[in-house]
């Protein structure tokens, strides 16, 4: 056991994965030498050299469509990129491309690419550094989305991602990259994709969030005082609707936080399929707790784009209340 | 000097058997056993047919849209003969001639138009034809470092048009290989058109071939219509992409001789003296005019060879149609390495709303 | 008054809005000389030349990108994109710059493009050409969705999507284009940006589509028998949820019906929605037929996919009976 | 000749003062009054003292991160000098420089890298600075052609990094204005770094000049760090934009004497002997011996300068740091021309959820 922020969880499962498969390759924009602008790949380029750990030109589509050239050919490529606002110049060789391969070819071709990139706000970064783009790869369907909240999930789910046969789109909430320690194992290991976790337990309420968002929701419930049982829901796509409903459905009521705009967010499918499932169990409407449905702000008013646990206690209170 | 030279370059053109049959020995000589180019020629003679049948199917409404091949057929073809079996082609949808060489059954191509996946699904080192315009060259970047990665010589080679050159992945491929020094030969079909597009207004310069500059990337410009240049350019090509790991751009200057796809009508926006003049300068009469000056060929074989064609193409046809219709739970079988809980109930339901089910999937 | 396709009735809008306003100019591929694929823009290059109709290389992202720079300087670009699966190479363009110049410059710098694309399924195309992502466009704050499903509809929106100050992204449902006539007045006129349109009044459910599936709606209903509200959407961003809301607080019943895939899609969101302002009048679940979370099949299973009457009809029973 | 000559072609490269001091005065003629360069070398002075400001305001806590200009001044002021208010400048983030010259104020960038939308709302003619790579030069293409189509001869001159070249926009945008024959003037400062990726593994050729000979673009590679050969190259480079409609590149050679940004430390990838020979390339060394040559500046003007730049920088540094700060409103108010009533009850209640408010948005 060592006791590692997110960014050395994430270097951690790296060098393993990479240690026990040859087929595992780094590549991205200042990924090698410099170890990547959060250092999250930090001394392996050192380590396994500029075969297995590649700086790329600067084109992330670029990135993401020679990394499903890679993976068609047999290896296991994870490429990096660098802020999840860039995945935009990369969404027609992911939605297009990797996302349909294994269907387009019935199997015949598939493109196991692990895309690594950090998400979300908090960090008063430049515009497009601070967004949520989970629910548009849930959307297109093919690609699977994770999102871990703490450093023992970062290792376990991207080892998982790695290993996983289809792609995957590894989200890392930059927020959190060095915001608290936690004991992770040094042995390798996995959690599974497509599993909520039950953070805490609890019979009032359901709470239902991922990535930066879960801390900001545990500080809510504790000011709360409630008896309220949190799911971090991990995997946003496939998500985990079993671990969802049953809690509800014990519950009778639910809050959904997350970063992203509202508007055909994660939330509004979870609400959608919560009232589908536990119609007659709810006791209240399904309560939305998301950023606004504009623009992420420049950072001068991010703190007040983003759920914190001021709000997500009123919704709290609202949806006992009701 | 304060105005001196910063960069200074030339770029080839290569012919070898030209449209009025002229023929250079030198360039041809040890590059085709005349007994391949007869192979190549009836090869060439039943894709010819296939595109013709194809076509038919379309127009009589037993299949979808299809992009006609023909005129085009030497440039993929003698792309197909020099490469090897471990290497790799990364194609866009006018290519049949150089798949069928490789081995892809005719069969799946028809699949492919008649809105069935299965035809993607083939066993040869090949790439599903690219209906995104632009898109797969960087896939062929990728399966050609994937090779290198493994310290093996395998390349990839990869075909798309003249219009497809305006799109940016097509940039961003040629530059991942040059910088990254990969083993990939880019094959540009300028067949002057992109719909109705002319080629001037997805490239002004005065050849596509010169787009490879950019890249510090070696360039040529071929007569794609010339099947000895063809195998010549790309055997040249090959060697550079397996020996030194640098990639080469080509331009192979064909023509469509069709419509765009059966969907088009391309007397809308062209001339037909044009393609009349390029009719004339179809690789097959050039082919077979070689092949009878030197008795390799003559009007006997050439009858013997249009029933061949015709029985094995009407083979083809039959396998494809009659192939049994794929089912609803295809569409969720192969979405993802297992299906998830969620998309199962879609697929045993084949409902979107889990009204009136239990969470199990129990329920109506 | 003339009886026009869908197609006829956009591109007399068009020439309309050309005529009107010499700011208005038309570029995409092909469209110039061959009139479009689907003959949209058919006879506009031999009317208003290739100054004001330009065929452009081929290259999504340079046609939103440099449509972006004209509306910054002044004009009213109206590029097509040939596909809607071609939106893809352009969304970096539209998510990135058109969708944020506005809130970016404070105003300062506007991008007054309106993007014609053809959408959705059932014309037996081959892949990337019969899908759906107007939920993307909508999650994706600061650009406008309109979706028109006759062609007096699109005459009306297609010349407000022109003149509006914001970027909007107009989805033309291609299986309708020529499958109906409809009376259309030949002199210019505007409909709303933003407001749905109650096709048919009713008074146990309500039913909420847009683009072709409106037409499959209404079999669905006339086969029903049942008093059903139909509304059609028309804008999709920002969507008129008074409209919504006070048609389902009057019956207490929803369907929502679209063929992208459900999970984040607009149904996710209005239904989430529906449930948050109409909760206690609600009897049953809001019900959601749409496409499934899987890629849109090749063409022999297209139908298979697409929201069809029987489809809608089992909901609306199921629905009624809850 | 089966194998002949398809393309050939030369790029030059312009230098005027070099940093020997070497001066090329038949190029010089007439190009820029000598009041012109007190001024220009006064101005980038200026701009010198506002980087050194801006980079201690980031590292005192006052400003996010924020892009040294530090070396990299002649380039985009000596375009600026050369272009007309009619002209678009469509930067990256590098050009404090040249905007300031054309009368953006410097209070703005300030605002921007404090993160706050105001900063981009300025009145003149260019565009904000561009965070997304390489995407910008579209909207140069865009602005230029709307000019043209007007009828005007406004031009747009739009700059972008070394890096930035291995983007697909950039491709289109080059491209497009190639084919369309469109008033745009590409400047790439090739500053050997793309954050911690060298030029090489961006553009492998021997220039990124020749970039342009993929479009049949007139190119040029010119000393960046040389404000004469910059104002010449941008001058010609206008007039063919102007009189032609014909857009140029320019490979204005560089160096970032800095870190990439104030998050970057460069010396966990770069030799300081290298920084330390570019240190004595720097544009205003030359440029002051220059003036000091001619008697047209000496040491005493020089502290009076430094004095007027201290007090001007602090006035900037005090407007931008006192200006109110924005409201959640602001969040709101510019997302479109008009607020629906969806995103106005968001802006009222500042919540996400109208739960407990009623669909006129009463309630809670
Ligand atoms: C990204 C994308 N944009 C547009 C289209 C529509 N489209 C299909 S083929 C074609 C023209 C292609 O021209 P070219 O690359 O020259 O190939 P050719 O058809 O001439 O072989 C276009 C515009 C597409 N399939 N993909
Ligand atoms: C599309 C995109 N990808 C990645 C980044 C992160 N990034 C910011 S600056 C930069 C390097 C830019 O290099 P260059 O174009 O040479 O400009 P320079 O900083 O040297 O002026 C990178 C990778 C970005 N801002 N946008
Ligand atoms: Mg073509
Ligand atoms: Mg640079």
């Amino acid at each position: 056991m060592a006791n590692l922020t997110l960014v050395q969880a994430i270097n951690l499962a790296l060098s393993q994965e990479m240690e026990k498969d040859d087929r595992v390759m780094l590549m991205g924009e200042d990924i090698g030498i410099n170890g990547g602008v959060f250092r999250v790949t930090e001394g392996l380029h050192e380590r396994f050299g500029s075969r297995r750990v590649v700086d790329t030109p600067l084109a992330e589509s670029g990135i993401i469509g020679t990394a499903i050239g890679l993976a068609m050919g047999g290896l296991r490529p994870v490429p990096e990129i660098q802020f999840e606002g860039f995945l935009a110049p990369a969404y027609d060789q992911i939605c297009t491309h990797a996302a349909r391969m294994r269907s387009r070819t019935r199997a015949g071709l598939t493109a196991p690419l692990t895309i690594r990139v950090p998400v979300g706000g908090g960090i008063h970064a430049p515009e497009l550094h601070s967004d949520s783009p989970e629910a548009i790869f849930t959307h297109n369907p093919g690609i699977k989305v994770v999102m871990p909240s703490s450093p023992y999930d970062a290792k376990g789910l991207l080892t998982s991602a790695i290993r996983d046969p289809d792609p995957v789109i590894f989200f890392e909430p930059k927020r959190i990259y060095r915001a608290f320690r936690e004991e992770v194992p040094e042995d390798e290991y996995t959690l599974p994709i497509g599993k909520a976790r039950v953070v805490r337990e609890g019979c009032e309420m359901t709470m239902v969030s991922w990535g930066a968002t879960v801390v900001q929701c545990m500080n809510a419930i504790e000011a709360s005082g409630r008896d309220i049982e949190l799911i971090d829901l991990r995997t946003i796509n496939p998500f985990d609707m079993n671990t969802v409903a049953a809690s509800v459905c014990k519950t009778g009521r639910a809050v959904v936080v997350h970063e992203a705009p509202m508007s055909c967010g994660i939330g509004a499918e979870l609400s959608a399929r919560i009232m589908e499932q536990c119609f007659l169990r709810l006791e209240a409407p399904v309560q939305r707790v998301t950023g606004f449905d504009t623009i992420m702000p420049y950072y001068k008013l991010e703190l007040d784009y983003m759920p914190d646990a001021e709000r997500i206690g009123k919704a709290i209170s609202e949806t006992a209340a009701y | 000097m304060p105005v001196d030279c910063a960069f200074e370059i030339a770029i080839e053109r290569v012919s070898i058997l030209d449209e009025h049959g002229v023929f250079d020995e030198s360039l041809a000589q040890g590059l085709i056993p005349d007994d391949d180019v007869v192979k190549l020629y009836r090869h060439m003679s039943m894709c010819r047919h296939f595109d013709e049948i194809a076509f038919k199917l379309q127009r009589s409404g037993r299949m979808g849209t299809y992009p006609e091949n023909r005129g085009q057929e030497a440039t993929s073809l003698g792309a197909a003969y020099a490469l090897e079996d471990k290497d790799w082609m990364v194609t866009c949808y006018r290519e049949n001639a150089g798949l069928f060489w490789r081995g892809v059954d005719p069969e799946k191509i028809l699949l492919h138009w008649m809105g069935d996946e299965r035809g993607n699904n083939i066993s040869v080192r090949a790439t599903p034809l690219a209906i995104p315009i632009g898109t797969q060259m960087l896939h062929a970047v990728g399966l050609g470092w994937a090779s290198k990665y493994r310290g093996e010589d395998g390349i990839a080679c990869t075909f798309f048009g003249d219009g497809a050159t305006s799109e940016g992945d097509f940039h961003e491929a040629m530059n991942f290989a040059a910088n990254l020094d990969l083993p990939v030969v880019f094959v540009c079909q300028n067949n002057s058109w992109a719909i109705s597009t002319p080629t001037a207004i997805n490239c002004s310069a005065p050849t596509l071939a010169q787009r490879g500059l950019a890249y510090g990337m070696h360039c040529v410009q071929v007569d794609g219509n010339d099947l000895f240049a063809m195998v010549k350019v790309i055997r040249d090509a090959a060697t550079r992409a397996r020996t030194e790991s640098r990639p080469t751009f080509i331009e192979a200057i064909t023509y469509r001789l069709g419509d765009h796809t059966t969907a088009d009508d391309a007397r809308r926006y062209r001339d037909q003296d044009v393609v009349d003049e390029w009719s004339a300068r179809d690789p097959m009469i050039r082919l077979r005019k070689w092949l009878e000056q030197r008795d390799l060929w003559d009007e006997g074989r050439e009858q013997a060879l249009r029933t061949e064609n015709e029985i094995y193409v009407k083979g083809v046809v039959e396998r494809a149609g009659g192939i049994e219709p794929p089912t609803t739970d295809d569409m969720f079988a192969w979405m993802y390495s297992e299906i998830p809980p969620v998309l199962d109930l879609q697929r045993r339901t084949l409902r979107t709303s889990s009204l009136g089910q239990g969470i199990d999937g129990s329920g109506s």
